[in-house]
């Protein structure tokens, strides 16, 4: 199946600072792509590539292109990309504490989705949004309509904002970090309707996280994402079971689950640099067990590999 | 919302005691004393006393108080010693004044500033926002009395588009409220230029746009919107700030406002008079921080919410 | 991010550099007045009253022929020592008060804050007025009534930074160390909450001078024949027509040295990045 | 020595709010008579959702916060009847870390000024070197003594505040969701490090988490806590839970691993408000097994010294 979303090779600047480098991703109807990487990764940037809203925080593509269902956003009008957004494409941000406008009810505010993409009435529009709040298990969806933000709990905020984004009908959804603030009951729950959405609707979904877990619950490729560029990307199953880049690897490692012996966690020497120090060759060089010589002195390549690809010059050698 | 709003307006009858008790303690500070304005030089100690009797000035302190407020609540300001008229009358003629200028610069300031604040907001950082903070700097740093002098002497004097001074005609308005509104205009484009880029800052902006609203409506309906709430807050919390403006204003134009009166009226220590305007000032103070937490609930639910 | 401390870094040109300038100038003039100008600041000269620039009067002269530039630059020396002798007495009464409203809170916290946010709805020149009318006019009347028009704005804005800093988990890691209130108080809050109140006496000043001169207009500054801003402007007002270089002169001065103020403040608040603290001190 | 190092017997603290004129007064009780005992040398996790009462318990136990009812006793010390100098005298002897490295340090001080300050307060003189072996000991280079908390990255700040915590070599320490700030690649680290400070100076920990998964691989023991009541301790890491909301936060973690995907059956109802809580026990509105007794009756911690859960139906 073709592409619905396709990133190639895309790179992102604010200001004169490189943030992303090279880019490439597809999701595909039906499908769940999972976006991991670590605070400063670039992977909430590489949302906004996505939806056209760069220039909101002041970025710009330097380089390559980002396709929606075949044609690059670049060589569309503003107007055509605002019918794009929220019509085609929904968007589910990080915390739904502060993604409703706090002034207004509930019912307006995603009522407007559907009058204006897909020119419903008043009336019919309040009946989609208590239609699409009974659906994502809200209950006394009629009272809910009527209540201000701060009114609501953040699981169910954040299910009004998953309303809003499926009420225009959307063939693609990107969360970016959609569970991030919620507690981890609250989170199951979250995950289990973008999951069931993916299945029942054929959505598309690029979801943005960097909980290893949440990625290999339901996503069926990972894109893991180190300061600015992809390591890895693939299928979930074989990526988790012999992931090829160390990072990917190192990231599965720190997370403890049942069966991890004491002490045997780790973690990642070093930190995440900042954007503008930013190691040469392989970013990742200088917290990586298996660096050499060659590692700081030339990036590694994305190349494919089996249903993937991966950028490490020692991909796929014993740890 | 009405029982917070009675409650709200019961909280007003302390600080309307307690501002009234400083009112009147206040004048007793005053040096000077309106008697001897008024007595002959040379006259008899008894003519004094008499004088004292007939003001009331010669009971002890508190008693003098209830007396005033007394008859303050009832609407009685006292007589004025030197112009030797009720107190009301001369307020009665001077409130509607001030009234007209000190509404007028309120108006010209928050439109103005607002526009302007919206303006810089929208191109931040680029030439209209530099120009336009930069212009509004500017014009908050004259004192506001000589701002008054320099646009009389160009305009009125050089160029005779508007009187000189006095209170005749809408055109003598002009003036004033330009040099009030100066200074006015100088907060609330900070205040909006400030709040409006907080705004748009704020995640729920962001997700307007991933809906896919037009630019247009996003600023003007969410973020503006969001963004008056402390213009508001903060523009009728200040209400003195531009009625501070208007009393060295009327002074320069010669209006025959409430701030003229007082500036006359202290120098002569007249105190029933400085009493009564003060506590006209008060007043206006005290309705002004009412309205904004009125109007602030009436914008923002979640502040509704808090009250109970 | 350079070893320079912010004050210095705030004179960046050119905005910062050109305040700094104008403020360093203005402020010499007013040190060296009696080195730099021929005259004195009362010598009249009635032959040569109303005399406007000439080569021997850069900027005239007013209505007893006295040389304006004297006696602008004599002027500055009281308007700028009244603003910043009031602004600081303001100052450090208002943190006492406020850090000490902050710190104790309960009743005494409720009482300060409610006698402070009703004064400071009120405008200051009205606060001023009433005060120097009590006091009597003159530059320690001018001074003291300043001083407490502006305590309102100190007081609020050291209690704000105390009540948000005591908050701060930093203030709770003392404490759990075993720190006393005292060592909290003078090592953690006061050092944290100094720089913003003290960039913001630094703007007040700028206000402290309009209303010195406010005051000095309406005759009730330093009084004659010593000059001050105000007091230059308050005789010029009754000659604007005739010759209104007397009152241009001291306007502008006052316009330039508080657009300065406000220009190098602003950049120290860059520098210091403190912009959001001072956020609702009015 | 024997017995306890730490005891806690029916603590409790009710928070009010609003008030005055403009508000209802309105209570609530952020940590409900919670009784516990920690071993010398264990490790005791404290674990619940946002609003359970976890880190209000652990300002309790080190008197940052005063409680309304109950007792604490320190290694055979009752801090709750402690005169204020006993207690700063005391505090030698208790540390906490902080989730926020952030504003856990005050952005004034450089790391070495950060690292004195225990000794300072206690007024204890600081042995020569002591900065650069802090730092050592937590695995930072001593050319950051003379920086400032804003050059650090997350980790380090963290590091730091450990440093602090332990610089007066205290028996027990209070970890308050110290990685929930933090990158997991940075995350365990810190708990590496934490794991290698507690072999070597024999230290007790109290941690706090909201992952379950983090606690069941870091602690001895783990006390689950729902809306200010503990509902459950689990006696090890290998216990089954017998407590619904327990069973509930475990089928709520995803393990790093497709092949171990499992079906999601989220919890239904929402979390009542803390200041609204049910009569009966706080999860009636969620829990699948809840009787009309749960509703009325409020289930008490089972004195069950094997496994203590607080449930009229336990799993």
């Amino acid at each position: 199946m073709s592409p619905l979303l396709e990133l190639s090779r895309v790179s992102v600047a604010i200001g004169k600072v490189a943030l992303l480098d090279r880019i490439s991703l597809s999701v595909e109807p039906g499908r769940i792509l999972g976006l991991v990487g670590e605070s400063g990764s670039g992977k909430s940037l590489t949302a906004m590539a996505a939806i056209g809203l760069l220039p909101l925080i002041g970025g710009r593509v330097t380089e390559g292109e980002v396709r929606f269902a075949g044609r690059d956003i670049a060589a569309m009008s503003e107007a055509e990309r605002r019918a794009l957004r929220g019509r085609r494409i929904g968007f589910v941000t990080q915390n739904p504490m502060t993604a409703l406008d706090p002034v207004q009810r509930i019912g307006g505010q995603v009522d407007i989705v559907s009058r204006m993409h897909l020119r419903l009435t008043k009336t019919a529009a309040r009946a989609r949004t208590l239609d699409l709040l009974t659906q994502l298990r809200i209950p006394d969806a009629a009272a809910v309509v009527d209540a201000y933000p701060h009114q609501l709990s953040g699981g169910m905020k954040q299910r009004i904002v998953i309303a809003m984004a499926l009420a225009g009908e959307p063939e693609l959804i990107i969360a970016d970090e959609p569970t991030t603030a919620l507690d981890v009951t609250v989170q199951a729950q979250i995950i289990q309707i973008l999951g069931a959405l993916v299945r029942d609707r054929g959505l598309a979904l690029l979801l943005i996280t960097h909980d290893m877990g949440v990625i290999a619950q339901i996503c069926d490729r990972v894109a893991v994402l180190y300061c600015g560029r992809l390591a890895e990307e693939g299928p979930v199953g074989p990526i988790f079971a012999a992931p090829a880049h160390p990072y990917t690897a190192a990231l599965i490692d720190c997370i403890p689950q049942e069966g991890t012996a004491r002490g045997s966690l780790r973690g990642i020497p070093g930190a995440v640099p900042s954007a503008l120090a930013f190691s040469t060759g392989c970013r990742f060089h200088p917290r990586c067990r298996r660096a050499t010589g060659l590692c700081q002195d030339s990036a590694p390549p994305l190349l494919p590999r089996d249903a993937g690809s991966v950028a490490c010059h020692h991909a796929g050698a014993a740890p | 919302m009405l029982p917070w709003l009675i409650r709200r307006v019961l909280m007003l009858v302390p600080v309307f005691l307690a501002v009234s008790v400083v009112i009147f303690s206040i004048l007793h500070f005053l040096p000077g004393d309106p008697i001897d304005n008024l007595l002959k030089v040379g006259s008899p100690a008894s003519a004094r006393a008499k004088m004292e009797a007939r003001y009331g000035l010669d009971r002890p302190l508190p008693v003098q108080y209830g007396i005033w407020l007394g008859k303050v609540l009832q609407g009685d300001l006292g007589t004025a010693i030197v112009a030797r008229r009720p107190v009301a009358e001369l307020i009665a003629q001077a409130m509607p004044h001030s009234l007209r200028l000190g509404g007028l610069a309120l108006l010209f300031s928050s439109v103005v500033g607002v526009t302007l604040g919206i303006i810089a907001a929208l191109w931040r950082d680029r030439w209209p926002d530099r120009a336009i903070m930069g212009g509004v700097l500017v014009g908050s740093t004259m004192p506001n009395f000589w701002l008054g002098l320099i646009l009389m002497l160009v305009f009125s004097v050089w160029m005779g588009w508007f009187p000189v001074s006095g209170a005749r005609g809408w055109n003598s308005l002009v003036l004033p409220v330009l040099t009030i509104g100066l200074g006015g205009t100088a907060l609330v484009t900070r205040i909006t230029r400030v709040a409006m880029i907080e705004a748009v800052r704020q995640d729920f902006v962001t997700l307007l746009h991933a809906k896919g609203l037009p630019p247009w409506r996003i600023e003007l309906l969410h973020v503006l919107r969001h963004a008056l709430i402390p213009v508001v807050t903060i523009l009728a919390l200040r209400i003195g700030w531009i009625l501070g403006g208007a009393i060295t204003v009327e002074v320069v134009f010669a209006r025959p406002g409430l701030g003229t009166l007082l500036i006359k009226s202290l120098g002569q220590h007249d105190y029933p008079v400085v009493q009564a305007c003060l506590l006209m000032l008060a007043m206006a103070v005290m309705l002004g921080t009412l309205l904004g937490d009125v109007v602030q609930a009436i914008m923002d639910p979640r502040v509704r919410a808090a009250m109970g | 991010m350079s070893a320079w401390p912010a004050p210095m870094r705030a004179l960046r040109w050119p905005v910062g550099g050109i305040a700094g300038a104008w403020l360093i100038l203005i402020v010499a003039a007013a040190l060296f007045a009696p080195v730099l100008s021929p005259y004195a600041y009362d010598a009249q000269a009635l032959k040569e009253a109303y005399g406007s620039a000439s080569a021997a009067h850069w900027l005239g002269t007013d209505e007893f022929g006295r040389d304006l530039l004297t006696r602008l630059m004599y002027g500055a020396r009281t308007s700028l020592s009244v603003s910043a002798t009031a602004i600081s007495l303001s100052v450090a009464c208002g943190m006492v008060l406020g850090a000490a409203a902050a710190w104790f809170g309960g009743r005494f916290d409720r009482a300060v804050t409610v006698v402070v946010d009703l004064t400071w709805s009120f405008p200051e020149i009205l606060i001023a007025l009433i005060l120097v009318a009590i006091i009597g006019p003159g530059t320690t009347g001018t001074m003291i009534a300043i001083a407490v028009a502006y305590l309102a704005q100190f007081t609020r804005l050291t209690r704000a930074q105390i009540m948000t800093l005591k908050g701060e988990t930093f203030v709770e890691a003392a404490r759990s160390l075993g720190a006393g209130n005292t060592y909290i108080l003078l090592r953690h809050l006061l050092p944290n909450a100094f720089a913003p109140v003290l960039v913001a006496a630094m703007l007040a000043t700028g206000d402290a001078i309009i209303l010195e001169a406010t005051l000095g207009f309406f005759g009730l500054g330093a009084q004659p024949p010593v000059p001050s801003w105000g007091g230059m402007m308050s005789a010029g007002s009754a000659l604007v027509f005739k010759a209104p270089w007397i009152i241009i002169f001291p306007g502008l001065a006052v316009a330039a040295t508080v657009l300065a103020i406000n220009l190098y403040g602003d950049a120290l608040i860059a520098e210091l990045d403190i912009r959001s603290k001072l956020r609702g001190a009015g | 020595m024997t017995g306890p190092l730490l005891r806690i017997e029916g603590l409790t603290k009710r928070f009010h709010s609003g008030g005055g004129l403009f508000s209802r007064e309105r209570a609530m009780i952020a940590v409900r008579d919670v009784s516990l005992e920690i071993a010398r040398g264990e490790v005791l996790g404290v674990v619940g959702e946002s609003g359970c009462g976890k880190s209000t318990l652990a300002r309790l136990i080190l008197r940052l916060i005063e409680a309304t009812n109950g007792r604490i006793v320190f290694d055979g010390t009752e801090l709750t009847a402690l005169p204020a100098s006993a207690l700063r005298a005391m505090r030698k002897r208790m540390a906490m870390v902080f989730q926020d490295p952030y504003s856990s340090l005050d952005p004034r001080f450089t790391l070495a000024r950060v690292l004195a300050e225990p000794f300072r307060v206690q007024s204890r003189a600081m042995p020569p070197d002591a900065v650069a072996a802090m730092l050592a000991a937590v695995g930072l280079p001593e050319t950051l003594a003379t920086s400032y908390p804003h050059q650090l990255s997350g980790g380090q700040r963290q590091r730091v505040g450990i440093a602090r915590a332990l610089a007066l070599r205290p028996d027990f320490v209070v970890l308050d969701e110290p990685t929930a700030s933090l990158d997991v690649s940075i995350q365990a680290q810190i708990i590496a490090l934490l794991a290698d400070l507690r072999d070597k100076m024999g230290l007790t920990y109290l941690f706090i988490s909201h992952d379950l998964g983090l606690v069941r691989y870091f602690c001895d023991r783990i006390v689950v806590m729902y809306l200010g009541s503990v509902v459950e301790v689990l006696p090890d890491t290998k216990a089954a839970p017998r407590h619904p909301y327990t069973d509930a936060l475990m089928r709520s973690g995803f393990a790093p691993d497709p092949a171990r995907r499992r079906e999601i059956a989220p919890l239904g109802g929402e979390i009542p408000s803390p200041f609204a809580l049910p009569a009966g026990c706080a999860f009636t509105t969620r829990c699948a097994f809840a009787s009309d007794r749960c509703r009325s009756e409020r289930p008490v911690l089972s004195q069950d010294p094997a496994h203590p859960v607080a449930c009229f139906h336990p799993l």
